[in-house]
């Protein structure tokens, strides 16, 4: 494999992690408040087919990439009021957002469009174009580093480099202010927030509209960046394999980037690859798609170090039986 | 009242379920008819529309792609007077008529095309489904490409093993983006909705595309190179105008019939000059007059000039 | 002293959650331009208006049941198996295997060895997510899930290599022989001499799922076994107090979850495709979800709840068919019924106590 | 009666003089469903001084201080503190009226070092960094003044509960409370942490902080609180002044009749050993040693009574004879070894075996709190060949029996259909004992067997522990209630640290010996 092969899987990997990025550190800071969310697959989808219509309607992208987050903010929304309010089962209320979703978008298309439950295609001013970085074109012919920058770093669209910077910036404020502070705290223990005086039901809204922000970037990011338009379906278990990085990840920002790096990477491969030839056996296309399943089951198993999720996820915050 | 049963991928896949749709609108528009329609979600549903619409007394029963064959072959018996027509696939039964195209001779010509227009010498070709009918597309699109420069190098990749690639526009815009790499100027995709992305991303990358089955040259004028037509139009119109009293049998369009072609039309037509037109045209002439065969994957699943 | 009576906890609160799904459901028609009342008329119209359609609605009931049952099941000890889909696609992988490899002299024969077949494969499906769960506490819900996606993929190699016929396009295997064709609700209503549509895929598979219900029912709260599932399921310190295995427990309840979503396959693949076709199971493993979340995990309740989504997927088919509504709506009415029974429980609840312990105060 | 009981709190506390009460509570209720934790009480606290609450458990104490401090919200009532009425809704509001808490189970976030914890919530601005070094700075000031030493950068996991509990009262400290709420505060600590604390506590009092502590013991009450409330079923039954008050006073108000303490019981007549324990260890998932090479042994027709504070490893023991937990060492029942892991260590075989077990906490354990009264009848013996054919149980026979067992128990209501959580603690005890006596067994483990418990049951209980000891079986009680354990045994063990430390017959025993080995300090008469 040449230096241009190797680049272009890395190209095809960022372009394919950073939603799994987005969606990742969007369950991050819900899981991190104690609430999990299986739901980021059915907000991310939500997300792609409102910023879709909207981009297609209004002609811009910026008006989709809102509508997108208000979507996903309407579903996190549903779902802080099942989970945190009503204190029903998280897991249910999150396959219930996946449902929902998977219908409603088809639903609203079909009857927006006409189009058997797609978006009309997108022209160039309601997507995300390629952002070439200075001095991109300029180094391009400096071996090595000229194709690496030129290639893998410039040309993504702004939605990729605003994924990136979202990983210190989560960090930051995980690590670094009172709210990450308190969020943490509400995820290990809510009666420790609690009895400090501290709202446990606003920091754990606040952490799942958060969760539905980034969800909703990435949705828009599928439908109007990496493609031009919605599809039904077109997150493809993409909310999964984010869950699946977080717990690799074991909840944590940088992490995050690097499990979501390795699944976009196998994702490439097995785009570029109908069959991987490893020399003494070739993997199935059917393999390589499963790959990212099968690795995280492996993870999960604790193969890799027992990954410990927030102690108060999952359950709901309740003080009177 | 006549019906029409959509493949998986959905009308709206700007090229195999659309021509039929197109032809049925045009059906409905001059003879004011109305028809039944459904679209297939899963491969689980095929009988139950089928009867559905049997049971409803539709008649004739249009459904498209292979994959209702073996549907057919079941609900077919059980509604003997109701006559059943399946484009692209294949059902020996007397209320059956089966429609199918010389794909492979179409390709040939949009073959030669991508050779005369590409510049580095490379083209590519994005399947959708990896069945035998679609590689009768590859193999005659790579006979058309040698034709013309024996020394071009061909990249064939397949979307998918299953249904789904036929809608899968994110890995058509990957897999164009791979060619790309690999220095294809000219794609052609003949993967149904999946083309859609392969044919976004070659505009998005400045190459030029090849649409399938619709004249899909609107889609990006001036950046899709021509559209290999398979006229899924023509049969539906013709078996809706025929109504009840069509015949069953097997029915093959070919170039002669018009039924595969090439689309010229003012969204390409600064792209196709008229010397690459005199060439394909005669290509095509030699192909109707027998003095130039293309070979067909599927008489012995194998192609001369591309390995898969 | 309960909160309420036990009635409002089982009839009640379903009930109410099932009528706000409805007129939410409703208000979706309405906002995509449809009449909700024609679309209620012409889904029971399709679905229960004629043998045809209650044949589909019986048919589709059959698969719910099963994967209701598998769901509630695993309910009652706690666990969460959203890889009903992918047990049941492998149910019918055993199901296939059996019917295509091992000749069989008589339907009946061949539903018994399928059954076990299904049963099997469904059952070795939910082993490694259950095990990993005992022994590593994997969350079962994201392993279930993860399964579901492998299912798909090495179902889909199967049938696009080794299970497809030489020759054959679309991914599937062989038709099963003649021999192994289960009699429909038409051959066995026949002979009793009523009539009931011959194009309807309902089979003697229904009847199965009927005596799957009543030997859940015997399982849970008769034997030692559901005793020790429903004890596990309400605390596992206790469960361990009482010397019962958390890790056995987990298994063997998945075991029986696996095998009761796996045993769906005798309806869909061998009742009606007669071969094993790509994604067969349509998602009703996730529908089962829904099912023994309306039924609360009762096999009476879950076989209620079945044959009312049996009637919401016939009902949706007619209607796709009929109107501009796509399919779609029923994942959307699904979607609700999950939301309103499971997640939004507490919203019908809370009110009711609250009212229910107002009367009772005043009564005291 | 309740009008009654305000008056003795209105007399006693009117006899400082004109001061006004830092705290007043008035008419406070509070149910939870259907059950009423707090019924229309009123107390007041003077400023300066520490003031008592005892009371049985599930009297509603936690809940009083609980909606003081804002963690639960009052049904009805009124709080005044320093004179001023104040809506409490929240913590924040409590702690803004300078309130701290420091609760029965720990509100610490594990994970988190000290410092962070005591700054969550109380943080100067959104950065964490000037926060964190003002409260470090702060934190060393306290911890001169009160001698209340934590490392600030140790997390809250890695500490003892003694440091934990540290950590909460440095909390409420940093925050600036003049009114602090301690609830059991000494249950976890041995006698030496809690005279430690215990000089915590007049120091701050000194200082003018007013303290609420509520505790089980009364010595604890006598020795430091200057006023006491006695709560009993909710209502608060009686304040009074502790220099006027005494111990046999205080348990008959809180239990609303004169309390027999001793237990009638002949000597032991002890037969051939049927348990020998030798060098049991256990590890616990955490990878802490629990259990240290633990010898004893027990003989027919002798209880051992187990002597400890809470978390020594007595729970650890009782689980791994229970058949609960995996171990390593020696344990012959009846001269035969039993497993100590692998398949056959679990709860069936032990049952089998001979071994029954009553559990420290029933309600998690125990019983199945879902289940009907019936179905916990055999919950543990649901494998018995006698109540079932094969796979199948014979409900009916099941239910049948339930009811005459917990009619013999005197378990109260004797409905066997009605779930476990439908009955009182002491009811469900009962329902328990009956299940692990009425087989006959040759050991029975008991845990903590009276706690929550009230007094008439407590008597049925220790009678019934009794008569089992006299059918020659063997049992080993363990408690944190000294008194307890010195009316039952024959023989007492104190454990500490994962250890035995010491072995006394009963009649030897003295209660101050016992505290010292239960600190850990070992006897000269160790066995
Ligand atoms: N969060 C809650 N939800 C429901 N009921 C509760 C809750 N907290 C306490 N209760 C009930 O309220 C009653 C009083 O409980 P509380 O904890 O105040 O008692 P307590 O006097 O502190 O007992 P203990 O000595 O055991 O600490 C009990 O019956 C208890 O079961
Ligand atoms: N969770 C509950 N659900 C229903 N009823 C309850 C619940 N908790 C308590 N009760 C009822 O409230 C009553 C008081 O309970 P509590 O545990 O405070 O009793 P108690 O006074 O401590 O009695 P005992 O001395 O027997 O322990 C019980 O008789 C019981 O019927
Ligand atoms: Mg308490
Ligand atoms: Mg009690």
């Amino acid at each position: 494999m040449d230096l241009m092969t190797i680049l272009q899987v890395l190209d095809s990997t960022v372009r394919l992690a950073t939603p799994l990025l987005l969606a990742c550190l969007a369950g991050l800071f819900s899981e991190r408040a104690g609430i999990f969310d299986i739901g980021l697959e059915g907000k991310m989808l939500a997300a792609a087919f409102f910023s879709a219509a909207i981009a297609a309607v209004t002609g811009s992208v910026w008006m989709g990439l809102g509508a997108g987050i208000l979507a996903s903010l309407a579903l996190s929304g549903l779902h802080g009021l099942a989970s945190i309010t009503f204190r029903g089962n998280q897991l249910i209320s999150g396959v219930a957002i996946n449902f929902l979703a998977a219908g409603l978008t088809v639903l609203i298309a079909q009857s927006w469009f006409q189009q058997g439950g797609r978006t009309p295609a997108l022209l160039s001013g309601g997507r995300f174009g390629g952002i070439t970085l200075p001095g991109a074109e300029t180094l391009r012919e400096v071996p090595v580093l000229g194709p690496i920058y030129y290639e893998l770093i410039s040309g993504h669209s702004i939605l990729v480099y605003v994924a990136f910077a979202c990983v210190p910036l989560t960090w930051w404020i995980l690590y670094r202010t009172r709210f990450g502070l308190r969020l943490r705290a509400v995820g290990e223990n809510p009666e420790a927030v609690d009895t400090a005086g501290i709202s446990v039901i606003r920091l754990r809204y606040a952490a799942v509209l958060i969760c539905g922000l980034l969800c909703g970037i990435a949705g828009a990011y599928l439908a109007t960046a990496l493609q031009a338009g919605f599809v039904q379906d077109m997150t493809a278990g993409r909310g999964y394999i984010a869950l699946a990085a977080l717990i690799f990840a074991k909840w944590r920002p940088w992490q995050a980037l690097y499990a979501t790096l390795l699944f976009g990477f196998l994702q490439a491969v097995a785009l570029r690859y109908q069959n991987l030839d490893l020399g003494f056996i070739t993997l199935p296309v059917q393999a390589m798609d499963a790959l990212p399943y099968i690795l995280t089951v492996v993870i999960l198993a604790g193969f890799i170090g027992k990954a410990v999720p927030p102690r108060a996820g999952g359950e709901p915050y309740v003080k009177e039986r | 009242e006549p019906a029409l049963i959509f493949d998986l991928g959905g009308k709206f896949d700007k090229s195999f379920n659309e021509a039929a749709f197109n032809g049925a609108e045009r059906w409905a528009k001059e003879t004011g008819g109305t028809y039944l329609e459904t679209v297939m979600q899963s491969e689980a549903q095929r009988e139950q529309a089928l009867r559905r619409f049997a049971e409803a007394g539709a008649n004739p029963i249009v459904t498209t792609g292979f994959a209702m064959s073996d549907p057919i072959a079941q609900v077919a018996p059980d509604y003997p007077d109701t006559m059943f027509v399946t484009i692209d696939g294949w059902v020996d039964l007397p209320n059956v008529k089966v429609i199918g195209f010389t794909e492979h001779e179409g390709s040939y010509l949009v073959g030669m095309m991508a050779a005369m227009a590409s510049k580095s010498g490379t083209v590519g070709f994005i399947g959708g489904m990896d069945v035998p009918l679609i590689r009768k597309f590859a193999c005659g699109y790579a006979q058309g490409v040698k034709a013309v420069n024996a020394d071009a190098n061909i990249i064939a990749n397949m979307t998918g093993t299953t249904p789904s690639a036929w809608n899968d526009p994110v890995k058509g815009s990957e897999l164009t983006l791979s060619q790309i790499g690999q220095g294809a100027d000219v794609v052609y995709a003949a993967a149904g909705g999946t083309g859609v992305g392969v044919l976004q991303t070659a505009a998005d990358e400045s190459i030029l595309s090849i649409g399938v089955d619709s004249n899909q040259n609107h889609l990006h004028p001036g950046k899709v190179l021509t559209s290999m037509l398979k006229r899924v139009d023509v049969a539906v119109y013709n078996v809706m105008m025929a109504g009840a009293d069509l015949e069953s049998g097997v029915e093959v369009l070919d170039l002669a019939a018009e039924g595969v072609g090439y689309a010229l039309d003012e969204n390409n037509a600064s792209l196709v000059s008229d010397e690459m037109k005199a060439t394909v045209d005669a290509a095509r002439e030699k192909i109707i007059a027998g003095e130039l065969i293309v070979h067909d994957y599927t008489s012995d699943d194998s192609c001369p000039v591309l390995t898969f | 002293m309960e909160r309420m009576p036990k009635w409002a906890d089982v009839v009640l609160i379903p009930v109410i959650s099932l009528v706000l799904a409805a007129v939410i459901s409703g208000l979706v028609i309405l906002a995509i331009g449809e009449d909700p009342i024609n679309a209620l008329n012409l889904m029971v119209k399709g679905a229960l208006g004629s043998t045809y359609g209650w044949g589909y609605t019986l048919y589709y009931a059959t698969n719910f049941l099963f994967t209701g049952l598998a769901v509630a099941v695993a309910f009652h000890a706690r666990l969460f198996n959203i890889g009903g889909e992918g047990q049941a696609m492998l149910g019918g992988l055993g199901v296939a295997l059996v019917c295509l490899y091992l000749p069989w002299p008589h339907w009946s024969l061949a539903l018994i060895a399928a059954s076990v077949g299904a049963a099997l494969f469904g059952a070795a499906w939910a082993f490694l997510p259950a095990i990993l769960q005992a022994r590593r506490g994997s969350h079962i819900v994201i392993t279930t899930i993860m399964f579901n996606f492998i299912a798909a993929a090495f179902l889909n190699w199967l049938l696009v290599g080794p299970l497809k016929p030489r020759g054959a396009m679309d991914p599937s295997t062989a038709r099963f022989p003649e021999a192994v064709h289960l009699p429909s609700l038409h051959e066995i209503l026949a002979p009793l001499g009523i009539s009931f549509s011959k194009a309807a895929p309902a089979n003697v598979s229904f009847l199965v799922g009927i005596l799957a219900c009543i030997l859940v029912w015997v399982l849970i709260w008769r034997t030692r076994l559901g005793y020790e599932i429903r004890a596990f399921g309400h605390s596992e310190p206790a469960a361990r107090y009482a010397g019962i295995s958390p890790t056995k427990i987990t298994v063997i309840t998945m075991l029986i979850s696996g095998g009761l979503a796996g045993m769906m396959a005798i309806n869909n693949v061998m009742g009606e495709a007669e071969r094993l076709v790509l994604n067969a199971t349509e998602g009703a493993g996730f529908i089962g979800i829904a099912v023994a979340l309306m039924g609360r995990s009762h096999p009476f309740g879950v076989f209620l709840a079945a044959i009312l989504f049996g009637f919401l997927y016939q009902g949706g088919a007619e209607l796709a068919l009929w109107t501009n509504i796509p399919r779609e709506l029923i994942i959307v009415i699904q979607a609700l019924v999950i939301l309103f029974t499971g997640a939004l429980d507490n919203m019908v609840r809370m009110p009711l106590e609250r009212l229910f312990m107002a009367l009772r105060r005043r009564g005291a | 009666m309740t009008g009654q009981n305000a008056n003795g709190a209105r007399q006693a506390t009117a006899a400082p003089g004109p001061q006004v009460p830092a705290i007043e509570l008035r008419g406070i209720s509070k149910a939870f469903g259907p059950v009423q934790a707090n019924k229309d009480i009123s107390m007041r606290v003077m400023p300066g001084t520490i003031h008592g609450i005892i009371g049985e458990n599930g009297a509603g104490k936690s809940t009083l201080m609980s909606i003081l401090y804002g963690f639960y919200k009052a049904d009805a009532g009124e709080i005044v503190i320093g004179g001023n009425p104040t809506l409490i809704p929240d913590s924040q509001a409590a702690i803004t009226a300078g309130i701290g808490m420091v609760f029965q189970h720990f509100k610490l976030v594990e994970n988190f070092t000290v410092l962070e914890n005591i700054i969550l919530g109380a943080e100067d601005g959104g950065l964490l960094r000037p926060s964190l070094a003002k409260a470090r700075a702060a934190l060393k000031s306290l911890a001169a003044e009160y001698e209340l030493n934590v490392d600030p950068d140790a997390v809250i996991e890695d500490i003892g509960v003694g440091q934990q509990q540290r950590v909460e009262i440095l909390k409420a400290l940093y925050r600036q409370a003049d009114i602090l709420i301690l609830d059991e505060p000494t249950g976890v600590l041995t006698p030496a942490e809690a005279d430690h604390l215990f000089r915590i506590l007049r120091n701050l009092r000194d200082e003018g902080k007013t303290i609420i502590l509520i505790t089980h013991k009364l010595r604890e009450i006598m020795e430091i609180t200057d006023t006491v409330s006695v709560m009993r079923r909710g209502e608060m039954t009686a304040t009074v002044k502790t220099a006027e008050t005494s111990p046999e006073q205080l348990a008959e108000l809180m239990v609303g009749r004169k309390v027999l303490l001793r237990v009638e019981k002949t000597p032991a007549t002890p037969g051939k050993p049927v348990v020998e324990v030798e060098n049991l260890r256990v590890v616990d998932a955490a990878g802490i040693e629990r259990l240290r090479g633990v010898s004893f042994s027990i003989r027919a027709g002798e209880v051992l009574g187990l002597a400890g504070v809470a978390g020594n490893g007595q729970s650890e023991l009782l689980e791994v004879l229970g058949g609960m937990m995996a171990a390593t060492g020696q344990v012959l029942l009846n001269g035969q070894p039993i497993p100590l892991s692998g398949p056959h260590a679990d709860g069936q075989s032990r049952r089998a075996a001979g071994i029954a077990h009553v559990p420290e906490d029933r309600q998690r354990k125990g019983l199945i709190m879902d289940y009907a009264a019936w179905e916990n009848s055999v919950f543990g013996y649901h494998r018995d060949p006698a109540i079932g054919r094969g796979p199948l149980m014979h409900n009916a026979a099941i239910l049948d029996h339930a009811e005459q067992q917990m009619q013999r128990f005197d378990v109260r209501p004797p409905n066997p259909r009605l779930p476990a959580k439908a009955f009182s603690g002491g009811n469900q005890q009962k329902v328990v004992l009956a299940r692990e006596i009425e087989r006959g067994p040759d050991l029975l483990l008991i845990g903590q067997p009276t706690r929550g418990v009230d007094i008439g049951a407590i008597e049925f209980i220790h009678q019934q522990i009794i008569a089992l000891r006299d059918a020659g079986k063997a049992i080993l009680l363990v408690s944190v209630e000294l008194d307890e354990i010195m009316a039952l045994s024959d023989r007492i063990a104190v454990i500490f640290d994962g250890r035995i430390m010491g072995e006394v017959p009963a009649d030897q025993a003295s209660a101050q010996e016992l505290g010292l080995m239960m600190a850990g300090v070992s006897s000269g008469k160790a066995a």
